[in-house]
């Protein structure tokens, strides 16, 4: 299947007091045209790092994004759009939402007024928000709300790849619940690619095929959502599930967790996870390991795993 | 936490004060009794009575008519300078903080060095220099009043930089010029307007004081600066050539300041954060 | 060990009153953990902050409580003062906001040692070096010099946390204690949490707005919703039974790692319920009387209570 | 924290160099300079050239910019046109009297607001807070010298309880003599720097009353004496310590009125007068000094923020 994305080995780093950040280092993934890619990781992990840089918002020092063919790095495409985490901030305090979500087709003066109108209301419906909320500034709306006019005002470019970062980690539970069949349905309707940025597993199992997950920098593990949550390959994710906590009593655990989540500017030699594996040898303080496809699809980048395998 | 009437109240008054004042010195020619410039050797001196309800001052001028026309001076200083230096300080200001890098720091640096002369002390000189003119006074003062203007909007511009929806209006394809005037332009606004409504009664203030000194608008113009300096060899004998003057500066710069703060107040400038 | 009872708390501006809580009653026994779980306004922060006398000055604050067999009052500063720090002990939401940023993270711990213990600093200093090994704030006797900048998000909680258990209290109070952290370091926060409560035999007051959090460590849970207690029970009742459907909502939303959302709908547009039940506006199984009427608490076997009136 | 001082440093030596070219060039274009003088008077053109040579003026300007920072630097400020007596000679009989008095008025001022601001921070919105923040806006809109007359009028003339005028009576000097006669201009310049400080004060301590950690510290068992003194006062400091330092060209133009008033015998009234005779050796050198010590000030108080504040020394 032809690749909607294709992002090879980009790296981005920065210097911060002094010291140099490399907070994507060397990653290469790839998307198909209407398929969810969720992208989990601590903080300092570097995934939204790694969306800004597929949306253009920042540039890659090295490495190639690929966007239906064409090299994209550092440019800002109308088809890709960015939804960010924090709706409040996201939405200029001053417009009301009929403008927040008209600005897009206003730049491109593509449209009439009357278009434009019309378009603003079907995206309105398309995320679900009654059209009385039309001229109403962003502290009138509720979390969720806001949220779907952030949304609303990406959908209207229409994208083909929609980059959502932490789309539900600040809203209620009930909101969040709302929101992510909201994105579900929305998937399917408009044959959207998602990347969806989440620290939290379970969010990307409800909405995600594929997932990657991040560590400093690197993608440690990736593959099918079943694949990775019913078989994890990498100790870092197999201690993100167990972290994990579960609202069944019966299914207690308090897991032992070694160590932090890594400090992005001390990136530890070898695997960069090894200061806090449980398994790990002295191969793994030494050594970067390669990726390894543990079973079709499903790669893991990981001494030990390759080790026990054979 | 700020009761908001409280800023209510404070921008209420202050408002009011600010419209009869205005009021006062547009119909100056109605209101005033007396030509402000007819001398009348005779009533030299005179204290306050039903005739002159300022008094007269030591040439016979009736002292009511004199403040009227006062307040044009002091009011057209102040709007007009305000005008400048807040023209002058949100481009200067938005342009540091917006596109940063070395054209931030030759704008702040500049924006220093005009910042460490006391203002004062600046307009003085550079009114000695030049003939004093009316015109002179309120570019000199537009001309050094604008760093705080530049400072604060650099300031917010900056920190408005950072917020998400810059970055998502780019996402869409929005040029410099569409986040500087949409984006930025209206979220610094507040501020912005706290600042002008504040520089009006700097202004009023150094003029009044530069014309006190002598060296502002020149006698016979009326202006509350130079009729305080008339009145100071009098003092002993007329107190009301100088207290009516003065207490017509205090009027008009309080009024601005309360304005300014119950328009920081109830455009909730005051970081007060509540949660629940 | 603690008991609250019809706690109110109001907050009056000019002309309209705010109900943040309202008739809250609950207990907790030494070695208990009670979980509060609700969402956002629905007054569990405000509860906590009731409970430790905290509350900003306009709050007004009704109703009776009683700690270790002594009777609280609301208004009486220092007797709260006298408590805090030695017998309750309090970790809030945002440690990097909790801290002072130009102290030594040291020193702010040794506070609650001297103030209560009457230790010297000299003393204090060796003590909170203790504290922050049995925390896991390593190196402790570098650490104790650091500045709060220096250390990361989960080392900053431990800090608050240490200086909540500093003086051993009788209670701990943690108001979403792990809401801004990593899910790695929240199951190390709450491992510590619970290692407290096991060894001293203390009563945790955990709240959280996070189902999972709360069934990860509570004995008993409280559901509130818009400031009163819809539903009350073991966490095995409140988890595996529930009853209210705002908890049974709650449950749903919630995102599992091993099964795909489930969502009842709602959708009850423009609802209005002043006075009526809570969460009526937006209830799928709501009738006439939920819009008219507070459901009255009904108090099923088992120390099992819960406010519907559909039940 | 090296690196931070080190910019801060440059910044400043930035700002001086900019503030000595800006006044070497308005005193360089200043109009009344002896070849634009009056055309009839048919000067000897060799003369001219003669006086300009004397005086290193037909030199290239940046040249003529070294030798004049050079002779400023030393403090040769040149003579004075009105007085024919070098500038420093004057500057020097005049410094300490308004010394005196300024540094007396900041400090009686900053205490005072210290003290009123912080208690009416912590009684936000009581009817004392609210007197004071009107007061505080009332004081700072008060014209100096109008304030000073009107005490003139009441305390001079109609109750002659102090002196008007001057610093001493002449033939005494004694201390109470002078402390009599500075009463008046002192409550001139407090009344104007405590309404300034104590807005400042007052909204610095109340901005670090919200912040969480105060409640986390009271949530220690900390006492409200013990949250003040420990931990709200040292965050407060930082926007206190800036106020002071930037209030200094405030309180230069607060003494240039009251003395103008007091005819205190000072720098800010010799400045008046200088400047309505153009004596520009005076204006320039007083204008070059005050705003290098302004800069020297705003310097000063950025170290002191890196002794305050260990988030502000980074290694770099």
């Amino acid at each position: 299947m032809a690749k909607l994305l294709k992002v090879k080995n980009v790296a981005y780093y920065y210097t911060a007091e002094g010291t140099r950040i490399r907070a994507v280092d060397g990653v290469s993934l790839s998307l198909p045209a209407g398929k969810a890619l969720g992208l989990v990781g601590e903080s300092g992990s570097g995934k939204s790092t790694l969306g800004k840089l597929i949306a253009g918002l920042l540039k890659p020092q090295r490495g190639c994004i690929y966007f239906a063919g064409e090299r994209i790095e550092g440019k800002m495409l109308p088809s890709i759009q960015y939804v960010f985490q924090n709706s409040t901030a996201a939405l200029n305090p001053r417009m009301r939402v009929k403008n927040l979500i008209e600005e897009g087709l206003i730049i491109q003066g593509k449209y009439r007024r009357q278009q434009r109108i019309n378009r603003v209301l079907t995206a309105l419906k398309a995320v679900g928000l009654p059209e009385t909320l039309l001229y109403r500034f962003p502290h009138e709306l509720s979390g969720g709300q806001k949220q779907r006019v952030a949304i609303a005002r990406a959908l209207i470019m229409d994208p083909r790849l929609l980059i959502l970062d932490e789309p539900v980690s600040s809203l209620d539970v009930t909101a969040g619940a709302r929101l992510l069949a909201l994105l579900k349905s929305l998937r399917q309707e408009k044959h959207l690619a998602y990347i969806l940025i989440s620290h939290d597993l379970a969010v990307v199992r409800q909405v995600c095929d594929y997932v990657a997950v991040m560590y400093a920098g690197k993608i440690v593990e990736r593959g099918k959502v079943e694949q990775i949550f019913s078989s994890p390959g990498h100790y870092y994710t197999k201690m993100l599930l167990s972290a994990h906590p579960s609202p069944d009593p019966k299914r207690r655990c308090l897991p032992k967790i070694i160590g932090e989540p890594v400090d992005p500017s001390h990136i530890p030699a070898g695997c960069r996870f090894h200061p806090r594996c449980p398994q790990a040898t002295f191969a793994c303080s030494h050594r970067p390991p390669a990726f390894f496809e543990i079973t079709p699809g499903h790669l893991v980048a990981c001494h030990r795993t390759q080790t026990q395998i054979f | 936490m700020e009761a908001k009437n409280a800023g209510n109240t404070e921008f209420l008054i202050g408002i009011s004060l600010i419209i009869i004042l205005s009021a006062l010195a547009l119909l100056a020619p109605l209101l005033a009794a007396h030509d402000p410039y007819e001398t009348d050797a005779q009533n030299w001196l005179q204290p306050p009575c039903k005739e002159h309800p300022f008094g007269t001052d030591r040439l016979g001028r009736d002292i009511f008519s004199r403040v009227l026309y006062g307040a044009r001076v002091s009011l057209a200083v102040g709007t007009l300078s305000m005008l400048m230096s807040v023209a002058i300080g949100f481009l200067l200001g938005m342009a540091a903080g917006y596109f940063g890098g070395v054209l931030d720091g030759l704008i702040m640096r500049f924006t220093d060095i005009v910042l460490v002369f006391p203002s004062m002390l600046l307009v003085l000189t550079l009114v000695a220099i030049f003939e004093p003119a009316l015109w002179l006074v309120i570019f000199v003062i537009g001309g050094t009043g604008w760093p705080g203007v530049a400072r604060l909007v650099r300031g917010e511009v900056l920190q408005l930089r950072t917020k998400e929806f810059i970055q998502s209006a780019r996402m869409l394809g929005a040029n410099h010029f569409r986040i500087m005037l949409y984006h930025l332009l209206p979220n610094a606004l507040g501020p912005v307007l706290v600042a002008a409504t504040l520089s009006v009664p700097a202004a009023v203030m150094t003029e009044a004081g530069v014309s006190y000194f002598g060296l502002g608008i020149q006698p016979p113009i009326p202006t509350w600066g130079n009729m305080l300096r008339g009145a100071q060899l009098y003092l002993r004998h007329a107190w009301w050539y100088a207290f009516f003057p003065g207490l017509f500066i205090f009027l008009t710069v309080f009024a601005f300041h309360l304005t300014g703060e119950g328009l920081r107040k109830q455009l909730g400038l005051t970081r007060v954060r509540r949660r629940g | 060990m603690l008991a609250v009872k019809d706690l109110e708390i109001t907050f009056s501006e000019k002309n309209s009153i705010f109900k943040a809580v309202r008739k809250v009653s609950f207990s907790v026994q030494a070695g208990e953990i009670l979980g509060i779980v609700g969402e956002s306004g629905s007054g569990k922060s405000m509860t906590a902050l009731a409970l430790t006398g905290l509350l900003p000055p306009e709050a007004k604050v009704c109703g009776s409580m009683s700690f270790a067999g002594k009777t609280m009052h609301f208004e009486d500063n220092s007797q709260w003062q006298g408590l805090r720090g030695s017998k309750i002990g309090i970790v809030f939401q945002d440690p990097a906001a909790c801290l002072n940023p130009l102290k030594t993270v040291g020193k702010q711990v040794a506070e609650p040692l001297i103030l209560h213990k009457g230790l010297t600093p000299k003393e204090a200093e060796v003590e909170t070096i203790r504290l922050f090994s049995a925390l896991g704030i390593e190196p402790a006797v570098q650490r104790i010099h650091h500045y709060p900048h220096q250390l990361s998000g989960g080392q900053q909680q431990r800090v608050m946390l240490a200086a909540a258990i500093a003086c051993k209290p009788m209670l701990l109070i943690a108001d979403e204690p792990t809401t801004a952290l990593d899910v790695t370091v929240q199951a190390q926060i709450l491992r510590l949490l619970h290692e407290y409560v096991h060894n001293h035999s203390a009563a945790l007051l955990l709240i959280s707005h996070d189902l999972g959090v709360i069934a990860q460590l509570a004995d008993e849970v409280l559901v509130m919703c818009g400031g009163t207690i819809v539903e009350k029970g073991s966490v095995y009742q409140i988890m595996q039974k529930p009853l209210h459907p705002y908890t049974k909502l709650l449950l749903a939303s919630l995102p599992r790692l091993d099964a795909p959302l489930k969502l009842p709908l709602v959708a009850n547009e423009g609802l209005t319920a002043e006075g009526g039940c809570v969460f009526a506006a937006r209830c799928p199984h709501y009738r006439a009387i939920c819009l008219e009427k507070e459901p009255p608490t009904k108090l099923l076997a088992e120390g099992r209570q819960t406010a519907c009136h559909i039940l | 924290m090296i690196f931070q001082l080190v910019r801060r440093f440059t910044q400043t030596l930035l700002v001086l160099f900019g503030v000595s070219v800006a006044t070497f060039l308005t005193m360089h274009w200043a109009p009344g300079h002896p070849l634009q003088a009056n055309p009839e008077l048919r000067l000897d053109p060799t003369a001219v050239e003669r006086w300009l040579q004397l005086r290193n003026l037909d030199q290239p300007l940046p040249a003529q910019y070294l030798s004049w920072l050079s002779r400023m630097l030393r403090g040769d400020f040149g003579q004075s046109l009105l007085y024919n007596r070098p500038v420093i000679e004057l500057i020097r009989e005049r410094l300490p009297s308004t010394l005196l008095l300024t540094v007396t008025a900041f400090l009686i001022g900053l205490f005072l607001a210290l003290v009123v601001g912080i208690y009416v921070a912590k009684k936000q919105n009581s009817w004392v807070d609210r007197m004071v923040q009107v007061y505080s806006l009332a004081g700072i809109s008060v014209p100096g010298y109008w304030l000073g007359i009107v005490l003139i009028i009441c305390f001079a003339y109609r109750f002659p309880l102090f002196s008007a005028v001057g610093m001493r009576t002449p033939g005494d000097g004694s201390l109470p003599d002078i402390l009599q006669h500075m009463v008046l201009p002192l409550i001139v310049m407090v009344f104007h720097n405590f309404a300034y400080y104590v807005r400042h004060v007052r909204s610095a301590v109340l901005n670090v009353l919200n912040l969480d950690f105060v409640r986390a510290a009271k949530a220690r068992g900390l006492t409200d004496k013990q949250v003040m003194l420990w931990h709200v006062l040292p965050n407060s400091a930082i926007p206190i310590v800036t106020i002071a330092a930037l209030s200094l060209p405030v309180l230069f133009t607060g003494a240039m009125m009251a003395e103008q008033v007091f005819a205190w015998p000072g720098i800010g009234r010799f400045i008046v007068t200088s400047t309505m005779a153009r004596d520009y050796p005076v204006i320039m050198t007083v204008n070059l000094y005050t705003a290098a010590l302004v800069a020297i000030a705003n310097f000063l108080a950025d170290v002191l923020y890196l002794f305050i504040d260990p988030r502000l020394r980074v290694k770099a």
